[in-house]
């Protein structure tokens, strides 16, 4: 018994158990979620990890119940998805010292809680930049000759704005640098937290946009931003993702997606767990070593993964090749320029969140 | 310069085409309280009842790749959710109202919990195929225009529309008669469900390709509005749904510009309901026996 | 003798909710035997969940304290023959207008603690007037102008959490100060529970309701309007009066379950702020007959469904949706009381409920 | 010989009543056939087995001498049985024509109602029984009279053989009644046969053929009407001799207790409904008000009891001002009041004995300190006044929803009359009380005049208007049209007086 006993403990030393509390959009939210569960199943199929449980709270109070219960049960890592999970992550991580944490959209500062963030400010800027340059290519079709581009925010809230600011940010670089005259319409779609779950009023404000001469619009409204997915078909224009790779929702009118890797961000503190070399403190992700990414040619991860489960047909995924080859390769350089400097701190992108603290 | 900007924004083709597909869902489930009311049987469940329309729309043309499948599927669907209203209310005489919100946290709870099961995810469900445009339009905004027309001629130039109206007036009058009240009442109740779902297939397989938790986001309740402000006529709530859709219309294309801040733009609809309640546009008098349970034998 | 008597009415009194909520589960069994989960395993997590060990019977205790308020709000109303759709507006506008007042500084806790209470009332009470005005003196259907005023409460609520009260960059009011914090059972036992003194309060105002509705004549005149408000008319009771009286009252009750939110959990106000007390409450209200004894036991009980269906996720995997399900059906059969009514051959429906 | 309808051994229950109890009874074509009986006899119960609306337990209905099942009204009307029940069931919102085919439409292609060929028809059969209507009326803006017609000629257009009138008269003028009474001649002269329920004896006597009497659930018997009377019939009815006439003393008027001048008020629409109107009354008197109903009585009882607001004028009660004043005041000014509708007004139906006993006093010494109520003082009072008053059942806790028409009446009247008023106001005091239950309160209110209180008598009802009133006021048109001392005042007069005529 006594060999089984430490074969026991063996496996469990080899065998990490990692618990995962996701936000309020759930599982298949095809956004953030489902981009941390795509960092866990690799984690799994890599063996990092022998399985992962994920919870899913309804409402905010019960987001501390569920971290604690994952932490009760042993799980040597536990995930908070989300900035409303802040103060139930700090307390729970406060019970359990020697269990790890990592939250992800906030920064918790605790000597066991790895803190995920990602500058989204730094993507939405790239993304504004992108939209602006191409809005003044009419020879494309679907890109018209107005050089008006949209944006389409959820929740009309701070964390939103953040986006807004960045993207416009970046259409006001081009106008500056290019001496083009974009204008970026803004809108959002509520008040409520409705606003994330109301794709109807996403599809009407995008035609609005798009009616008023907007043929490129960013959107930041979770599941909202379907309905403007949906009338980029209708209209023939374009839309851009936000979080998790969207480009396969809508083949061939999704022109690229701010990407934040919160997969690769969370696998990234599974692997360090079980190098043994877990850090505390904020690992902040932005475009360089692509914790943002935007992705201006071949298939992103989650195109692929749907090309892999059949969710879209191999004619789908070449209209997807087509459509980033169709961007002009001097835009891709500029854009990759502007990355650049960003990384370099070349480009100061306003920030909301700070300006406004 | 703002005025200027909004007047362009009011007169404008685009911003009424706008308005129409807003108003769509809006008609359809207030045409369906309508009937429901005018039978005698409050149905503050059209959000719920919208929401199950919209979700099985979604699962029957996921299933066979038919998006007029699903719509098929949504009315009759909602059809049957609408039953569960009307045996609770009418056959066991409950608080109408009790049920309504029972059953808005029934198809809460049970597209979320059924998208879990059959798709896996408890957000959004897949893609599906989505009815394709009738010219500018998609068939759902034309079907809901006719259904005012022939929920008007239903209600006023029918046997059965003169039944139903006698029923939500005064039950014991049309029993004495030899008029099933319990008969009529399941009719308008279910006809109320498959119009409320009807309502909703517009949105997830119309509008949009996919169902999204939540997806309704109180249209039902506007609906409820419209049918008041419209005094429970067919015309009325398509004036009333119009107006409603415009606002939105509106509100979508002056974010912005002017110094009002949206939510209380959003606001407008139900403001203007409570006006309308209060009896500025004249008095909104419900049918004298809605929200009464018809027992017989009793006066 | 007498005893006997009272025996029997409370026996007939429980029967039928206790059938309705036992019918509900039997249901529930179904749906979990059709989609592939354990029924055992899933019951017995929601027991653990709601009764398992101290933490858990106070997070119960918790979940029902908003429950108890809005319940007792839509009783209220109830006994006067008002139908109050409007808690959930009210619960949230007296949440914000707790979280603006409890930042006030410079106020002893003797002062602060009551003042925000108050305000809180005052806020449920004033966001229910206009419905509760326009009923008294034109007969404006209540049911659908509190519902009106449910979606104002969400964008007015917005507005002023985020662009008004809100820190910029924040979602949240600031907190509220300590001297208007409602002590939490945890500042004396080591627990997790954030079980507050607002449950105490919520047991104190359902006493003062049975009090209230039974031992005075303001109850007297209620319950009068109520069941007949021509009859109430006639015997020189103010109808217009008693209907504003009885909103107003409701609306403060359900304002007093926004005060222990922010006051007693959250300390602050934040988006999300109620999941549906104020809907949930008419179902409290609904299988409490609205009484207040039962809407005490009818929240208790959904604050156990509440809290048990984490711990049914957690431990059986079962989606949190189906309990949401459970609870509409035991709405469903309770208001469909008559059906219980037939089975146990009971005369008709006794009471005015 | 020829009876079209026969009712054998017919047995409905409910709950702990037995509402019919092997009840026999038989309609010869062409008869009109009264059904008379106390409140809860069972006629109306006995009308709806009839009609399909109830199931008998035990019992044959023959039909033309066939046995038959009425599973409901739909069964009943097929067979040619028309009923026109005590509250009439017209939908307000609809149109006469659309009243009378409802159910049974005119209808081309798919359901397409054919108003025009009902109107038609409407007016046609209208003509044929000359029941003047306007078949293109709104319910709601018609009178009652012709309410009524319309519901008669509801039957009529569904070629009714067999008519039942459930308490047809209760609403109608003298004038109308008579009309009616032709109606009904001209319709058994047709062929047809009609049931007439009623609690007046005269009606009885005055248009029916034979008569038969229910008591607690039990046919009594049934008599050829020329030979019987009112106090056979009356006995018949209670199961001892009854007192017709009220046994009055004559009266010994005191000091002028209520004064009213120039009282104008609306009615619920905001049509003028009372004009003007004034009169005295004093101490020890009782001024009865007479006129069809809608003339105004309502509007000035209301006005009286501070239930309906005036627009001008005065009201003294022994020299205290008090027109407008709340409805509280006024009854603590020591005015009683019985109202007409006692389900709407007098009763609140899901209170007990005990709670109903002091409406309206609830907030007074000692029954409440304060907001508190003093439960002893409560039970005692119900006790007392259940026991004085012979309340039945003798239970405070019994609901007042439980009890049967003439019981409630008399919580009301208990109540009214144990608080020493100085003005009593009773309206319809009587109204579809039975026989006993009249006598009852009839005897209360002479008592009170007695004893020397100011009594204001509002009722549709002329024999008990002129039993018991010492002066008689004529409404009309919401005007006092005349006031006759009860000597000079005959029905004849008054019936002109009541239609707008001028003596
Ligand atoms: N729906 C019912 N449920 C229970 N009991 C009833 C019901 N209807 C009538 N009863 C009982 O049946 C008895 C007969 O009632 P019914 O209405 O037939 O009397 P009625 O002779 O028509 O009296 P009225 O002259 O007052 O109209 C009553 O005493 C009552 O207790
Ligand atoms: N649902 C019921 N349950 C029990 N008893 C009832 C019910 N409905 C009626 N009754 C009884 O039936 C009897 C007659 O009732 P009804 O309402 O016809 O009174 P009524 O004397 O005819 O009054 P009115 O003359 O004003 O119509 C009463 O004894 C009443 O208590
Ligand atoms: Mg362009
Ligand atoms: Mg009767």
């Amino acid at each position: 018994t006594n060999e089984q006993s430490s074969e026991q403990a063996q496996q469990q030393e080899e065998e990490l158990k990692v618990g995962i509390v996701l936000s309020s959009g759930g599982k298949g939210d095809k956004s953030f979620n489902d981009s941390a569960l795509r960092g866990l199943s690799r984690a799994e199929e890599e063996g990092l990890i022998s399985n992962y449980k994920y919870l899913e709270p309804k409402q905010v109070s019960v987001v501390e119940k569920n971290l604690r219960f994952l932490a009760e049960n042993g799980y040597d890592l536990v995930i908070g998805v989300g900035f409303m999970q802040k103060d139930a992550l700090t307390k729970v991580s406060k019970e359990f010292p020697d269990t790890n944490f990592a939250i992800v959209d906030e920064v918790v500062e605790n000597d066991n809680v790895a803190s995920i963030t990602f500058k989204e400010h730094h993507g939405s800027f790239l993304t504004g930049a992108f939209a602006a340059l191409m809005t003044n290519r009419d020879e494309i079709e679907g890109i018209n000759e107005q050089q008006v581009v949209g944006f389409l925010g959820g929740m009309d809230m701070p964390l939103i704005h953040k986006f807004e600011l960045g993207y416009t940010s970046g259409v006001e670089y081009i106008n500056k640098t290019e001496g083009t005259n974009v204008k970026a319409k803004v809108a959002y779609a509520g008040s409520s937290p409705d606003a994330f779950n109301d794709p109807a009023k996403g599809k009407e404000i995008a035609l609005a946009q798009y009616n008023a001469g907007a043929d490129i619009i960013y959107h930041a409204s979770g599941g909202t931003g379907g309905g403007l997915f949906n009338a980029a078909q209708k209209e023939n224009h374009f839309a851009i993702g936000v979080d998790s790779d969207q480009d396969y929702i809508a083949p061939g009118f999704i022109l690229t997606t701010m990407q934040k890797r919160v997969d690769n961000a969370v696998y990234d503190v599974v692997q360090s767990l079980k190098n043994d070399n877990f850090t505390a403190g904020v690992k902040e992700y932005g475009l360089e070593k692509e914790g943002i990414k935007v992705s201006l040619s071949g298939l992103a991860p989650m195109t692929k993964a749907a090309l892999e489960s059949g969710d879209i047909t191999e004619e789908q995924a070449d209209k997807i090749r087509e459509m980033k080859e169709m961007i002009p390769s001097e835009i891709k350089d500029k854009i990759k320029k502007i990355r650049d400097k960003i990384i370099a701190g070349e480009i100061d992108v306003p920030n909301y969140l700070e300006q406004n603290n | 310069m703002e005025i200027l900007e909004v007047l362009k924004q009011i007169f404008n083709l685009q911003t009424f085409s706008s308005t129409l597909r807003m108003a769509t869902p809006l008609i359809l489930a207030a045409l369906g309280g309508i009937f429901s009311e005018r039978s005698g049987v409050i149905n503050i469940a059209l959000e719920g009842m919208m929401l199950a329309g919209a979700f099985v729309a979604v699962v029957v043309s996921h299933f066979t790749a038919s998006p007029w499948l699903g719509v098929v599927g949504a009315v009759i669907f909602s059809g049957l959710f609408a039953l569960i209203h009307a045996v609770v209310s009418i056959e066991y005489h409950a608080k109408q109202v009790v049920s309504g919100v029972a059953l808005n946290m029934l198809a809460a709870g049970g597209t979320v919990f059924l998208l879990n099961i059959l798709f896996n995810t408890s957000g959004t469900s897949p893609s599906v195929n989505s009815l394709s445009y009738w010219g500018n339009f998609k068939p759902t905004v034309y079907l809901a225009l006719v259904a005012v027309g022939i929920t008007y001629y239903i209600l006023f130039y029918t046997s059965f529309g003169l039944r139903v109206r006698s029923v939500g007036e005064h039950p014991h009058a049309a029993d004495s008669l030899g008029i099933s009240v319990k008969k009529i009442r399941y009719i308008c109740v279910v006809t109320s469900g498959m119009l409320a779902g009807l309502g909703g297939a517009h949105m997830s397989v119309g509008t949009l390709d996919v169902f999204r938790e939540g997806m309704t986001a109180g249209r039902g309740f506007i609906a409820l509005a419209a049918m008041i402000f419209g005094k429970w006529h067919p015309v009325g709530a398509l004036g009333a749904s119009l107006l409603f859709g415009f606002f939105q219309a509106l509100q979508i294309r002056l974010q912005g510009v002017l110094p009002i801040p949206g939510e209380f733009i959003q606001m407008i609809p139900y403001i203007f309901t409570v006006i309308a309640l209060a009896g500025v546009i004249g008095k909104a008098t419900p049918p004298q026996a809605s929200g009464k349970p018809f027992k017989k034998g009793e006066r | 003798m007498f005893e006997n008597i009272e025996w029997k009415k409370i026996m007939k009194e429980l029967s039928i909710p206790l059938l309705a909520i036992v019918s509900s589960f039997i249901i529930g069994t179904i749906v979990l035997l059709a989609t592939g989960y354990p029924p055992v395993e899933t019951y017995s997590a929601l027991l653990k969940g709601a009764f398992g060990g101290l933490n858990n019977i106070s997070d119960t205790l918790l979940a029902s304290t908003p429950l108890i308020f809005t319940g007792l709000a839509v009783a209220f109303a109830f006994r006067c023959g008002l139908f109050n759709i409007g808690a959930e507006g009210q619960i949230i506008v007296a949440g914000l207008a707790a979280a603006w007042v409890g930042t006030w500084t410079g106020l002893p806790l003797v002062i602060h603690i009551p003042l925000t209470l108050i305000a809180a009332a005052l806020a449920g009470a004033l966001w229910i007037f206009i419905p509760a005005f326009l009923k008294a003196k034109l007969g404006v259907h209540e049911v659908i102008t509190t519902i009106m005023f449910n979606y104002i409460a969400f964008s007015f609520t917005a507005y002023f959490n985020l662009k008004v009260l809100a820190k910029p960059g924040q979602i949240q009011t600031p907190d509220i100060k300590s001297s208007a914090y409602l002590w939490r059972l945890s500042n004396w036992i080591e627990m997790h529970s954030y079980l507050n003194l607002g449950f105490i309060l919520a047991l104190l105002v359902a006493g003062f309701i049975y009090y209230l509705l039974w031992k005075t004549t303001i109850g007297y005149e209620i319950r009068a309007v109520g069941s007949n408000a021509d009859a109430a008319e006639y015997g020189g009771i103010d109808s217009t009066k008693m209907i504003l009286v009885a909103m107003l009252i409701s609306g403060a009750l359900a304002g007093l379950g926004g005060a222990e939110r922010t006051m007693g959990l959250y300390h602050n106000f934040r988006n999300g702020f109620s999941p549906g007390y104020g809907f949930t409450g008419i179902a409290v209200a609904l299988l409490g007959r609205n009484h207040p004894v039962g809407v005490v036991l009818a929240a208790i009980l959904f604050g156990a469904l509440t809290n048990g269906r984490n711990y049914m996720n957690m431990l059986a995997g079962v989606p949190v949706d189906l309990v949401n399900i459970l609870q509409a059906i035991i709405i469903l059969f309770v208001a469909s009381d008559l059906l219980f009514r037939r089975m146990l051959n009971y005369k008709s429906e006794g009471g005015q409920n | 010989m020829d009876s079209i309808l026969e009712l054998k051994n017919i047995t409905k229950k409910f709950p702990g009543v037995l509402a019919n109890d092997q009840v026999n009874f038989d309609l010869k074509k062409g008869e009109i056939h009264a059904l008379v009986g106390e409140n809860g006899a069972g006629k109306s119960t006995l009308m709806n087995v009839l009609f399909g609306i109830y199931q008998q337990e035990e019992g044959e209905v023959f039909y033309k001498g066939q046995e038959l099942d009425i599973d409901g009204p739909e069964d009943a009307i097929d067979l040619g049985i028309g009923m026109v029940h005590q509250h009439f069931m017209l939908v307000p919102t609809l149109t006469v024509a659309e009243n009378i085919i409802l159910g049974d439409e005119i209808t081309t292609g798919l359901g397409h109602l054919d108003i025009k060929q009902a109107t038609k028809e409407v007016a046609e059969l209208s003509d044929k029984y000359g029941l003047d209507v306007d078949p293109q009326a709104k319910i709601k803006d018609i009178p009652v009279g012709m309410e009524q017609r319309v519901e008669i000629l509801k039957a009529l257009y569904r070629e009714a053989e067999v008519l039942i009138l459930d308490e047809p008269t209760a609403v109608l003028t003298p004038q109308e009644v008579k009309e009616l009474y032709k109606i009904m001649d001209f319709l058994a002269e047709q062929g047809k046969s009609i049931i007439f329920i009623t609690h007046k004896l005269q009606e009885v006597l005055a248009v029916s053929d034979r008569v038969t009497v229910l008591r607690d659930g039990k046919s009594i018997g049934t008599v050829k009407t020329e030979a019987t009377s009112e106090p056979e019939l009356a006995e018949m009815m209670v199961g001892r001799e009854v007192l017709l006439e009220v046994d009055k003393k004559p009266a010994e008027p005191g000091e002028l207790a209520v004064e009213v001048n120039n009282l104008s008020a609306q009615n619920n629409r905001g049509v003028k409904a009372l004009n003007d109107v004034s009169f005295s009354i004093k101490e020890g008197e009782i001024l009865g008000v007479a006129g069809v109903e809608g003339n105004g009585q309502t509007e000035l009882v209301e006005v009286l009891t501070g239930l309906r607001e005036a627009t001008t004028g005065e009201f003294e009660l022994k020299g205290n001002e008090l027109l407008n004043h709340s409805a509280r005041d006024i009854k603590g000014s020591k005015v009683a009041h019985v109202p007409e509708d006692r389900h709407k007004h007098g009763l609140v139906l899901d209170y007990t004995i005990e709670d109903n006993l002091i409406l309206g006093y609830h907030h007074q010494q000692p029954f409440a300190q304060g907001i508190n109520f003093n439960f002893a003082e409560l039970e005692k009072h119900a006790e007392e006044l259940i026991s004085e008053y012979d309340i039945r059942p003798r239970d405070k806790d019994a609901l007042a929803r439980s009890l049967s028409g003439g019981n409630q009446q008399k919580v009301i009247v208990a109540r009214e009359f144990a608080m020493d008023p100085e003005f009593l106001i009773a309206s319809q005091p009587t109204r579809g009380v039975d026989i006993g239950a009249i006598e009852f309160i009839h005897q209360q209110i002479i008592n009170q005049r007695d004893e020397g209180k100011a009594v204001l008598l509002v009722s549709a009802e002329l024999s008990e208007i002129m039993s018991l009133s010492d002066r008689i006021a004529v409404m009309y048109e919401g005007e006092i049209v005349d006031i006759l001392e009860v000597e000079e005042a005959t029905e004849e007069k008054l019936g002109l007086l009541m239609a707008g005529g001028q003596i």
